[in-house]
C-alpha cells in the first residue's frame, strides 16, 4: 500500500540489454497492506524481469482472485494481464499458452487460489507441463476475504478470529514435485536474493516451473512456520476493532546457503527457514520430496531450487505444435478450402 | 388382414441389444437407400451404457424429404429377447415384424394384426463361421441382406458400401458381402418378396429432393468441419455424450487437413481436459491471446461452465462454445435429445448477463454456422453457443452438401495490431469510438509500448482501469447491452418460407408457427399436413439469438403463434416474451421432452387441440384483431 | 447562505481510508441515533480491498422511518485526502463539511455555498497519544465527539456505547471516552453547537417507531439465527464477499448454543469447503441424509453451484442456499449491492428447472425465512435459494425484535421412518401418493429391510429404478410441475399495504408498483411520495417464488403496474412475465443497478418520466381497461 | 453384464454373524460389459460386507457418474445409494457423513471421476480425513464415455482410437500417502483374496481409507501397467466396428505375497502386479511413497495395505461432533428457544 508513489525517476538508472531501465517494469500503484509480503514478491518480479532482459510486452501475466492474484497490477505495466476467476488461472494460462508459444507467461496466485478451489487444476497443470512460471504467494489463509485459513495453514494454527486449524496443511512444494513438475522452489517473500535469480530461473525454464513463496499476510495471519512463539503482540492486536489494519514494514531477510533462518514475523511467531546448501542436488526428485518432508518434521521450511529437470518434454513439444503461433496462423495454414471440402461432401454420398 | 402399403414411405425400426455392431449394420441399411436416391432419415436410440441394453434404431424414408422424426412402426426388426414384447406391441396394425426364428416365437408374442418374418439368424452364423465373434456380428449383416430382399434395396449399392467401409480388407468384404447375400437368399427363398412397402428408385420422389446432391451426416462432424475451416486452432473439451464426436471429429480431420507439410507439426491443439471448467477457461485463455478457439459439451458442462460464461460475458473474450443439448435436468436422460439448454445458456451465470446463440437446423447449417461463431466471438468479442442437439448432433441426416467460398476471410474483428495502436487518435480498451457498443482489443505482445491492458471480470473503467464507480459500472453494462443490440445484425436472420396456398380455411385467425433447430424438419411436415386439412399456417425459422427484429413484426402480423420445441417450460417461448415484449397471451407452447425427438404427428394434433379451446378466447381478447 | 436545517431528517456521510478503523467508530456514531429512539439506517461503502482504499459511510436520520437510501449528502465528514475533492462536491448547497484541518484545506476544496468544519484531529491524537496505533484509531472517535456536539447527540449513550464495546477493557474504555470528550469539547467551543440539522429524542419520530422495541441488526446476522432456530446441524460454506457473516455468525451463535452440555461436543458441524462446488456438494450430501444443511454464497458461487442445484431439483434433495447478492456479472464490484442473480437462480442448472426462491425484505424476514427455508426444503424436497442482497446482510437495519414460538415444530416433511415404511400399503420413491407432487422419502439406515432406493440426478420411474423410457421421464417432470404449483401455497405469500388515499388524483390509470427485498424500503417510500403528489400507487411486495396466485390478480386489478429491482435486466419483471403470462406492457420497469441502493428519488423521478411518456400508449393499447 | 441371473437361492447358504446371507448382500443386475473388472469389485464388496457382517441398511453407497460410479446400483440392495454428479462425490459424501456418523459409508468412483474432474474434491476429501472407505476402479480411461484416455492412463499407452497418451500418470496411491490418508491400499479386481480383505479393513478403518483398484476395462483399454506387450489380438481389434464389444470372461488372478505375478489383458497387453511381501511395514509413509515409486520405475503395480496409521484423527473428531448423530437430533438440541432470542434482542438494541 503506497498511494503516494514518487514520480521522479533518476535519469541515470541503470539500463539491462534491452535499454529498459527497472522502470520500464513497473506497474500501477499497490492497494495491497502495507507491509504485505505480496508487494515484495512482486518487486522481485519485477526486477527478475528487468535482469533477464525479457522485453516486458512479451511478457503475459495471468492470475486468479485473491490479494494474491492483484499482484500483476502492480508490476509490468507494459505487459497484457488477466485476472481471471477465482483457483482457474490454470485453464486460462494453458489456453492462453497454446495461442502463443512464444510469450513468457507468468502466473500468480495465492494458496487459497492454488490449493482450494484451484486444487484440481492446478495438479493438472502440472501434468500438462504448461510453459510458465507459477508463483504461489503463500500466506496460509485467505487474506482478501479477511483471514480465514487456507488449506496451506499448519495444523494447530491459530488465526486471527481464534479457531485453531485441525487439518494439515498442504505443501504445495511436495505436490508438485510428486506431480512431476520440472521446476520446483521455494521462497521467502522477503528474501530477494534467492527469490529474484529462482525467478529468472522459473522464467528461463522451458516448461512449468512452480515456486512456492511463503509471503506473511501482515493482517490476518503470520503463522506459516510449524514452530510458531505467540508474544504479547498478539494479545495486544486482540482489542483493535476488526476493521483496523495497523501500518506496517514489510520483512526482509537475508541469510546463507545451508543455514536456518528464524524470521519473526508482525504478530511475533517466528518461522523457521532453512536455505538449501549449495551442495543440495537438485535433479533426484524423490531425494527432494524427502529432504522437503525431513526439514517440516523439523519445523523448517526447506527453500531453494528443490527440484530442475531441464529436459521435461513441455505441453507445446507433446502436443507437437508448430513453431508458428496458432494465433498468427491465416486461412492459407488453417483453411483447407473447397477442393477438399467437395471430396468430403463425395465421401458422403 | 390388410397390410400397410407404400413405396418410399415408411418406417422401420430395428431392436438390438448394444455393443453387437447392430449400428453399423443398421446404418449400412439407412445409407444404401440413401445411395437409391431415397429420402431416409435414420435415427439411432441407445441406452446410457455400453453393451447389453435394448437399443433401437429408427428409418424413416419418405419420399417427400421429411427428415423429421415420424413416430410409429411399419415394420420391425427385432434381434433383442429383452425387449421382444414391445416391440411387437409397438408396429402399427398391418405392419411387419422380422425376428431370429432360431428359437421359436413365444405364443404371447404373435398377434393376429401383422406379418411376421422369421429369420434363422443365428443358427446360420453359427453354421456358417467358426469365430464367435463374427458369429455374433454378420448376423446383423444377414437381417439386413434379408431386408434387402424385404423392401428391394438395390443390392449392388449394398456390396459397394461394404466395399468402402473395409477398403484394404478383403476377408472382412467377402465375409460382409457373403452374410448379406445369405439374408437376401434366404428371405427370397422363403418369403413373398418385396413387401407391399418397399423402395422405388425415382418414383414418388419429390423433383427437388432427386436433382439434389445431397450428403448423408451427422452435425457433430458437420460442426467439426466448420471449425477446421472457421480457422479454429485450439480445441479444448471434456468428454460427455452426445458432444464427444464433435472434437473426435475435430481431430480426425485436423489431424489430416492441418500438420504442417514441412515440419509435421501440428496447426492446431486439442487438449482434452479435466472437467468442462478448465475446457472452457482454456478457451477463454486462448481466445484472449488471439487465437480462434472452442469448446464443445453437454447440459452437466453447461452448468458447469456458467462461471466462465458470466467472465468472457463481461471481460468481453471471444470463445465458441458447441452445446449438444441432451435430457435434463442433472444427468436426466444422457442419450436422449431435448432442446432444454436454451435459458441456461442464454442467460448463463449470475448477475445481468446475455450470451449469443446459434440454432442450427441441419448439418449443412452446423457447419456454416460454426464458421460463422467463429467470426461473431470475435465480431462482437462475446461467447457465442451454437445449441445443436443429441438427434441433429449424432444422426445422419440428409442434408445439402457442404458449400465452401474460397474468397472467405477470417473476420477478427476489431483488434488493433502495432500499426493500428501506433495510428489510433486515443485508444482505450473499452472506449465505444463507433457507438456500437464494440471497442477495440489488443492482443498481448503485439505492441513494445503500447495497447497493454489488465482484462478482469470486475468492473473498470473505459481505460481497463479497475474501478468501483457506480457511473463507469453503468456506462460498462449499458454498453454490453448496446453490444447486444448491434449483434441482432450480426447474427444469421430468421427464415421465412412462402405460405402454402389453402383453398378453404377453417379458421378467421392469423395463425403462425415459430421454431428452430432440430424441431423445423417436423414442424413444416406439420404445417403442411395443417394446410392440407384447412390451416393456413405461416413459418419462421429461428436461427439466433438476440432476436432479428423481423421475429417482432412477424409476430405482430399474426393472431396466434405457436412456438414449437423440444422442453418442458417453453424455454425459448420465454426467451421471445422476455426479449422481445411478447404478450404471452399470443404464443402458444408445441412441446415434445419425452427424449425422442419431436414428430409432426404430435405437432399436427397440438395445434388441433389448441385451435380448438383457443380461437374463442383469442376472439374475444384481441376483438381488434380477429 | 442558506443552510439546510432538519430535526431527525437527515443524511450524513463519513469519507474515510479503510483499514483506519472507521467502520467501527461510524458504527457507533449510527448507533448511538438509534439508542436516541431516532430511527437511522446506516450503510458502509467500502471498496474490495484491505487497507488504504477510500471507503464510505452513510448514515441516515429519518423520523418517519425510511430506511432506505435516500441520496444527496447533508453533512459529509472527511477524513481521507485521496477522496476530498469528490466528497466536497457531494455535498449538497447549503449542508456542511467536517474535515482534519490539521493541514489547511486546498484552495480548490473551498466552496461558498456549505460551511465548513475544521477539527484538528491529527494534531489532538498526535498530543494525547503516544502509541501510534492508537493515534490512528482514536482519530475516529475525535471526530464523533465532534459529530455528537454539532448534532446533538446524547452523550451518556456514546459512553455506555463505548462501556459495553469494550466490557473488561477499562484502559480502552477510558481512552475512547476521553477522544470522545476531546471532540465535543472542540467542538462545542470552536462551533455554533447544535447546528439546524440535529437530532432530538420524541421529537417528530412517527409515533408507531417511537413504539417499537426495534432492534438494530444486519440480515446476515439474523440469516444465521434463522439457521441456528431452524435446527440446522450442517453448514457448509466458502468464503466471498458479502456472504460470509452469514457462516461467520452462525459459528459464533453455535459456538455458543450448540455444545452439548454434558460432553462439551458440537451438535452442529462446520466445513470450510475446498470451493462452492463442494460446499454444495456437502450441503446435498448432508441433506439427502436427513441432517437440515445449508451454506451461504454470492454471484460467482452461485454459478459454480449451478450443476448441483440441477442434481438436487431433480433428486428432490433439501438444500438451503442463502445467496448473498452482489453485484455482477462475474466478478463484477464484489463489495457493491445488487438484486441480479434473479434468473440465475430461478432457472438453477440447464434442463427444465425451477427453483424455490425467498425475497427477505429485512433483518428479521432474514431471521424467519432462513427459519422456513429449512422447513419448506423439506416440505417439497428440493432447494431453497434465500435471495438476500449485500445492502440487506451486511449493514444495520431498523428491524421489528425477532419473535419466536416455543410451539415451533420442524417441519421435516414427507419422510416415512421405520413404522412409517412398515404401515405404508406401497410405497415407491417416486409415486405422487397424494396427487400434490410431493412423495414420500426415507433415510439411509432407517429400515432394515424397506425403503432402500438410489438416488440419482438421471431418469427412474415412481419406483425409482433407473429408466430411459419417455413415459418415465414425463410423467417424472410434469410431477416435478405439479409439485412446484404446490409450492405456491407453501410459500410466504406477497404482502399488500392498505392503499393511500389521495385527495386529487392525477391519472386515469390504475397504479401500481411491484418490488421485493432491499427495493421495498424505498418503493414504500417513493409511494408516498407521489401519493401526495396526486398518484395513487397500490403495492405488493413479493416475497417468494413460484409466485402466489394474488400476484396475478394484483396485477389484473392495474392498468400499470411499475416493477422496482436493483438489476439492470428487470430480472423480476422478467419472472413474473415468464411464470404468470403477462403482458409485457403491463409491467414498466423501474431500475438502479450502479451498485448502490436503489433511492426513493430514483424511483419517483422514473415512475414520473415513464407516466408522462407511457400513460398515452397504455390507454390507446388497452382501451377496454381505460 | 448378464441380465438374466439365476433367481433360485440355495436353501443352505451359510449366513454370517446376523444371520445374512450373502444374497442378502446382492444389488440389481449389473450393465456393465461382460467381463468388465468393476463387476469383480461389486462382488468384492459384497462378499466384504457380509464377511464383515454390517447390517445392510446401515451402510449407505456412494458414487459419482461412470461405469465404475454405477457399481453401488449392483450391490447392496438393501442400502441406500447416491449416484450424485461426476466428480463430486467426496463432497457429498463428507456432507452425509457429517449428518449420520453411525452408517458405514462406501465410495466408489472411477479414475476419471478421481483424477480428472474430482482431483480438487479428492484432495480435500483426504486432507479432512472424512470417515469412509472410498474405492477407485481405476482402468486408465473412461469407459462410459467410449474410451479417452483418463489421467491415470500410463505415459506412452495407446488407446483404442489409436491416439498415444503423452502424459504421465497420475499416481492416486502416492497422491493418498502424499496429503496423508491414514489408510491406502491397492489391488486388481480379479484378486479377490487381496481385494476382499482390505475392504474390510478399509471399513473398519476409522477414517479415510483409499483403495485403488486396478480394473480392466475390456472394451476400450486395458493398458495401466507400465510394461505392454501388444499381440495381434490387438489388430485383430481394429477393424471390427465401433459399436462392437464382444463378450468376454472376468479376469481373476491368484498370487502370493512377495511375488510378481503377470495378468494378461483381453487385448494382449500384460499389467505385472508386484504383491508386498508378509513384511512390508505399513507404519511408515515416507518409505511406502518410495516402495510404491521404484516398483513403478520396474514397471510394476505395487498392490497391498501400503500404509495405515490406526490413529489418525478423522473429521467428526477433529470437528467435536457429537456423538449423536445430527440428522436425529430434535428441537430440544437444536433450538435455542424464546427466551434466549429475547435476550440477544436485547444486546441489539
Ligand atoms: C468463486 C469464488 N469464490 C469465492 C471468492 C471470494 N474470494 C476472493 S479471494 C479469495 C481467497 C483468496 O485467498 P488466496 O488465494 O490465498 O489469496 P490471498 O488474498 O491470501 O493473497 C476468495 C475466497 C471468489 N472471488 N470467487
Ligand atoms: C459434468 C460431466 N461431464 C462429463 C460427463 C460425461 N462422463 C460420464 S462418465 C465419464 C468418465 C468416466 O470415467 P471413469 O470415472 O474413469 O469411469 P469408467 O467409466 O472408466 O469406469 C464422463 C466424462 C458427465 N456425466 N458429467
Ligand atoms: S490482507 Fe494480507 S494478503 Fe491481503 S493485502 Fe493485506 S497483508 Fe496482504
Ligand atoms: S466400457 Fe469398460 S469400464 Fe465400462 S462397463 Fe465396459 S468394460 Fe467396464
Ligand atoms: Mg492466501
Ligand atoms: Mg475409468
Amino acid at each position: 500500500m503506497s498511494y503516494i508513489k514518487p514520480k521522479f525517476r533518476h535519469p541515470n538508472l541503470p539500463t539491462n540489454a534491452l535499454g529498459f531501465t527497472v522502470a520500464d517494469y513497473d506497474g500501477a500503484i499497490s492497494t495491497l497492506c502495507a507491509g504485505c509480503g505480496h508487494d515484495s514478491i512482486s518487486a522481485a518480479i519485477q526486477n527478475a524481469c528487468f535482469l533477464s532482459a525479457i522485453p516486458p510486452h512479451r511478457i503475459a501475466k495471468l492470475s486468479g482472485i485473491g490479494c494474491s492474484s492483484k499482484m500483476p497490477t502492480y508490476f509490468l505495466g507494459k505487459s497484457h494481464g488477466f485476472n481471471s476467476v477465482h483457483g482457474r488461472m490454470p485453464s486460462v494460462a494453458t489456453g492462453a499458452s497454446l495461442a502463443n508459444r512464444e510469450l513468457t507467461y507468468i502466473g500468480v496466485s495465492g494458496d487459497g487460489d492454488t490449493a482450494s478451489i484451484g486444487m484440481g487444476q492446478f495438479v493438472h497443470l502440472i501434468r500438462r507441463n504448461v510453459n510458465m512460471a507459477y508463483i504461489v504467494a503463500n500466506n496460509g489463509c485467505y487474506g482478501l476475504t479477511k483471514g480465514q485459513d487456507s488449506a496451506t495453514a499448519d495444523l494447530g494454527s491459530v488465526s486471527k478470529y481464534g479457531s485453531t486449524n485441525p487439518f494439515d496443511g498442504i505443501d504445495l512444494a511436495s505436490l508438485a514435485l510428486l506431480q512431476g513438475a520440472g521446476f520446483v522452489g521455494r521462497s521467502f517473500s522477503g528474501d530477494k536474493e534467492q527469490l529474484e535469480p529462482l525467478i529468472r530461473a522459473a522464467m528461463a525454464h522451458k516448461g512449468f516451473a512452480f515456486i512456492d513463496v511463503v509471503s506473511p499476510c501482515v493482517t490476518f495471519n503470520n503463522h506459516l512456520g510449524s514452530t510458531k512463539s505467540y508474544t504479547e503482540t498478539r494479545e495486544h492486536l486482540d482489542s483493535m476493532p476488526l476493521d483496523f489494519v495497523p501500518m506496517r514494514e514489510e520483512i526482509s531477510t537475508h541469510y546463507d546457503a545451508g543455514t536456518t533462518q528464524g524470521v519473526t514475523l508482525h504478530d511475533g511467531s517466528v518461522i523457521h527457514l532453512h536455505k538449501a546448501s549449495s551442495d543440495y542436488q537438485t535433479d533426484d526428485r524423490n531425494a527432494a520430496m524427502i529432504s522437503v518432508q525431513n526439514a517440516k518434521d523439523e519445523g523448517r521450511i526447506l527453500t531453494g531450487l528443490l527440484y530442475l529437470d531441464p529436459n521435461s518434454q513441455n505441453l507445446d513439444q507433446n502436443l507437437k505444435l508448430a513453431t508458428k503461433p496458432l494465433n498468427e496462423m491465416g486461412k492459407d495454414e488453417l483453411c483447407p478450402g473447397s477442393r477438399v471440402l467437395n471430396s468430403i461432401n463425395e465421401g458422403l454420398r | 388382414m390388410k397390410q400397410i402399403k407404400g413405396i418410399n414411405d415408411f418406417m422401420v425400426k430395428f431392436a438390438n441389444v448394444n455393443g453387437t455392431g447392430s449400428a453399423s449394420a443398421n446404418h449400412l441399411f439407412a445409407k444404401a437407400i440413401f445411395r437409391m436416391g431415397i429420402p431416409v432419415s435414420p435415427r439411432n436410440i441407445f441406452p446410457s451404457n455400453i453393451q447389453g441394453l435394448p437399443t433401437w434404431y429408427e428409418v424413416r424414408v419418405s419420399s417427400k424429404g421429411y427428415l423429421g422424426r415420424r413416430g410409429g412402426v411399419d415394420m420391425m426388426v427385432c434381434v433383442n429377447p429383452q425387449s421382444m414384447e414391445k416391440d411387437v406391441a409397438s408396429v402399427a396394425p398391418g405392419g411387419y415384424f422380422l425376428f431370429d426364428n432360431t428359437k421359436p416365437l413365444a405364443q404371447n408374442l404373435k398377434r393376429d394384426d401383422i406379418t411376421y418374418f422369421g429369420v434363422p439368424l443365428t443358427e446360420m452364423c453359427m453354421r456358417e463361421y467358426d469365430n464367435p465373434r463374427l458369429q455374433q456380428l454378420l448376423k446383423n449383416v444377414v437381417y439386413v441382406g434379408a431386408m434387402a430382399a424385404l423392401l428391394d434395396i438395390k443390392f449392388s449399392i449394398l456390396k459397394d458400401l461394404l466395399s468402402d467401409q473395409f477398403k484394404g480388407k478383403e476377408k472382412l468384404i467377402s465375409s460382409n458381402v457373403h452374410a448379406l447375400e445369405m439374408g437376401y437368399q434366404y428371405a427370397t427363398e422363403t418369403f413373398n418378396c418385396p413387401l407391399p412397402i418397399k423402395l422405388q428408385i425415382g418414383g414418388n420422389v419429390a423433383p427437388h429432393i432427386l436433382e439434389s446432391e445431397h450428403i448423408l451426416m451427422n452435425g457433430n462432424t458437420a460442426a467439426a468441419l466448420g471449425a477446421i475451416y472457421g480457422g479454429a486452432t485450439v480445441a479444448a473439451w471434456y468428454p460427455i455424450t452426445p458432444s464427444t464426436s464433435v472434437v473426435d471429429a475435430f481431430a480426425k480431420y485436423a489431424e489430416r487437413m492441418r500438420i504442417d507439410p514441412g515440419s509435421g507439426k501440428k496447426n492446431f491443439a486439442i487438449v482434452q481436459a479435466e472437467d468442462e471448467l478448465a475446457a472452457m477457461g482454456m478457451v477463454v485463455g486462448a481466445g484472449w491471446n488471439g487465437a480462434r478457439a472452442f469448446t464443445a459439451t453437454s447440459g452437466p458442462g453447461l452448468s458447469l461452465m456458467s462461471e466462465f460464461l458470466g467472465l468472457a460475458y463481461f471481460a468481453e473474450v471471444p470463445v465458441v462454445l458447441i452445446d449438444v443439448q441432451r435430457s435434463g435436468p442433472s444427468t436426466g436422460m444422457p442419450t436422449r435429445s431435448q432442446q432444454s439448454d436454451i435459458l441456461a445458456a442464454a442467460y448463463a451465470s449470475h448477475g445481468d448477463t446475455k450470451q449469443v446463440l446459434l440454432f442450427p437446423a441441419t448439418p449443412r447449417e452446423c457447419f456454416d454456422m460454426t464458421v460463422q461463431a467463429f467470426d461473431l466471438a470475435e465480431q462482437l468479442q462475446t461467447p457465442v453457443i451454437m445449441m445443436s442437439d443429441l438427434d441433429l448432433g449424432m444422426n445422419d441426416w440428409m442434408s445439402p452438401p457442404l458449400e465452401w467460398d474460397d474468397n472467405y476471410q477470417m473476420d477478427r474483428g476489431k483488434v488493433l495490431d502495432a500499426d493500428g495502436l501506433d495510428s489510433a487518435e486515443k485508444w482505450g480498451r473499452y472506449l465505444d469510438v463507433d457507438g456500437d457498443g464494440i471497442c477495440y482489443r489488443t492482443l498481448p505482445g503485439a505492441h513494445p509500448e503500447k495497447g497493454a491492458y489488465f482484462t478482469r471480470g470486475s468492473s473498470k473503467n473505459e481505460m481497463a482501469v479497475y474501478s468501483e464507480s457506480g457511473d463507469d459500472y453503468v456506462q460498462n453494462v449499458d454498453r454490453l447491452l448496446r453490444k447486444f443490440e448491434t449483434a441482432k445484425d450480426y447474427v444469421p436472420a430468421p427464415k421465412t418460407h412462402p405460405p402454402i396456398e389453402v383453398k378453404k380455411t377453417k379458421t378467421k385467425l392469423k395463425l403462425a408457427a415459430l421454431f428452430f433447430g432440430t424441431s423445423a424438419s417436423p414442424a413444416y411436415e406439420a404445417v403442411e399436413i395443417l394446410a392440407d386439412r384447412g390451416y393456413p399456417i405461416n413459418t419462421m425459422r429461428i436461427r439466433a439469438f438476440p432476436f432479428h427484429e423481423n421475429l417482432d413484426r412477424f409476430i405482430d402480423d399474426h393472431d396466434l403463434v405457436f412456438v414449437i420445441e423440444q422442453n418442458r417450460d417453453g424455454q425459448m417461448r420465454q426467451l421471445i416474451m422476455n426479449e422481445c415484449q411478447i404478450a404471452p397471451v399470443k404464443l402458444t407452447s408445441v412441446l415434445n421432452y419425452s427424449g425422442t425427438p419431436i414428430t409432426a404427428r404430435a405437432i399436427v394434433r397440438q395445434i388441433l387441440e389448441s385451435l380448438d379451446t383457443k380461437s374463442a378466447d383469442i376472439v374475444s381478447l384481441h376483438p381488434e384483431t380477429a
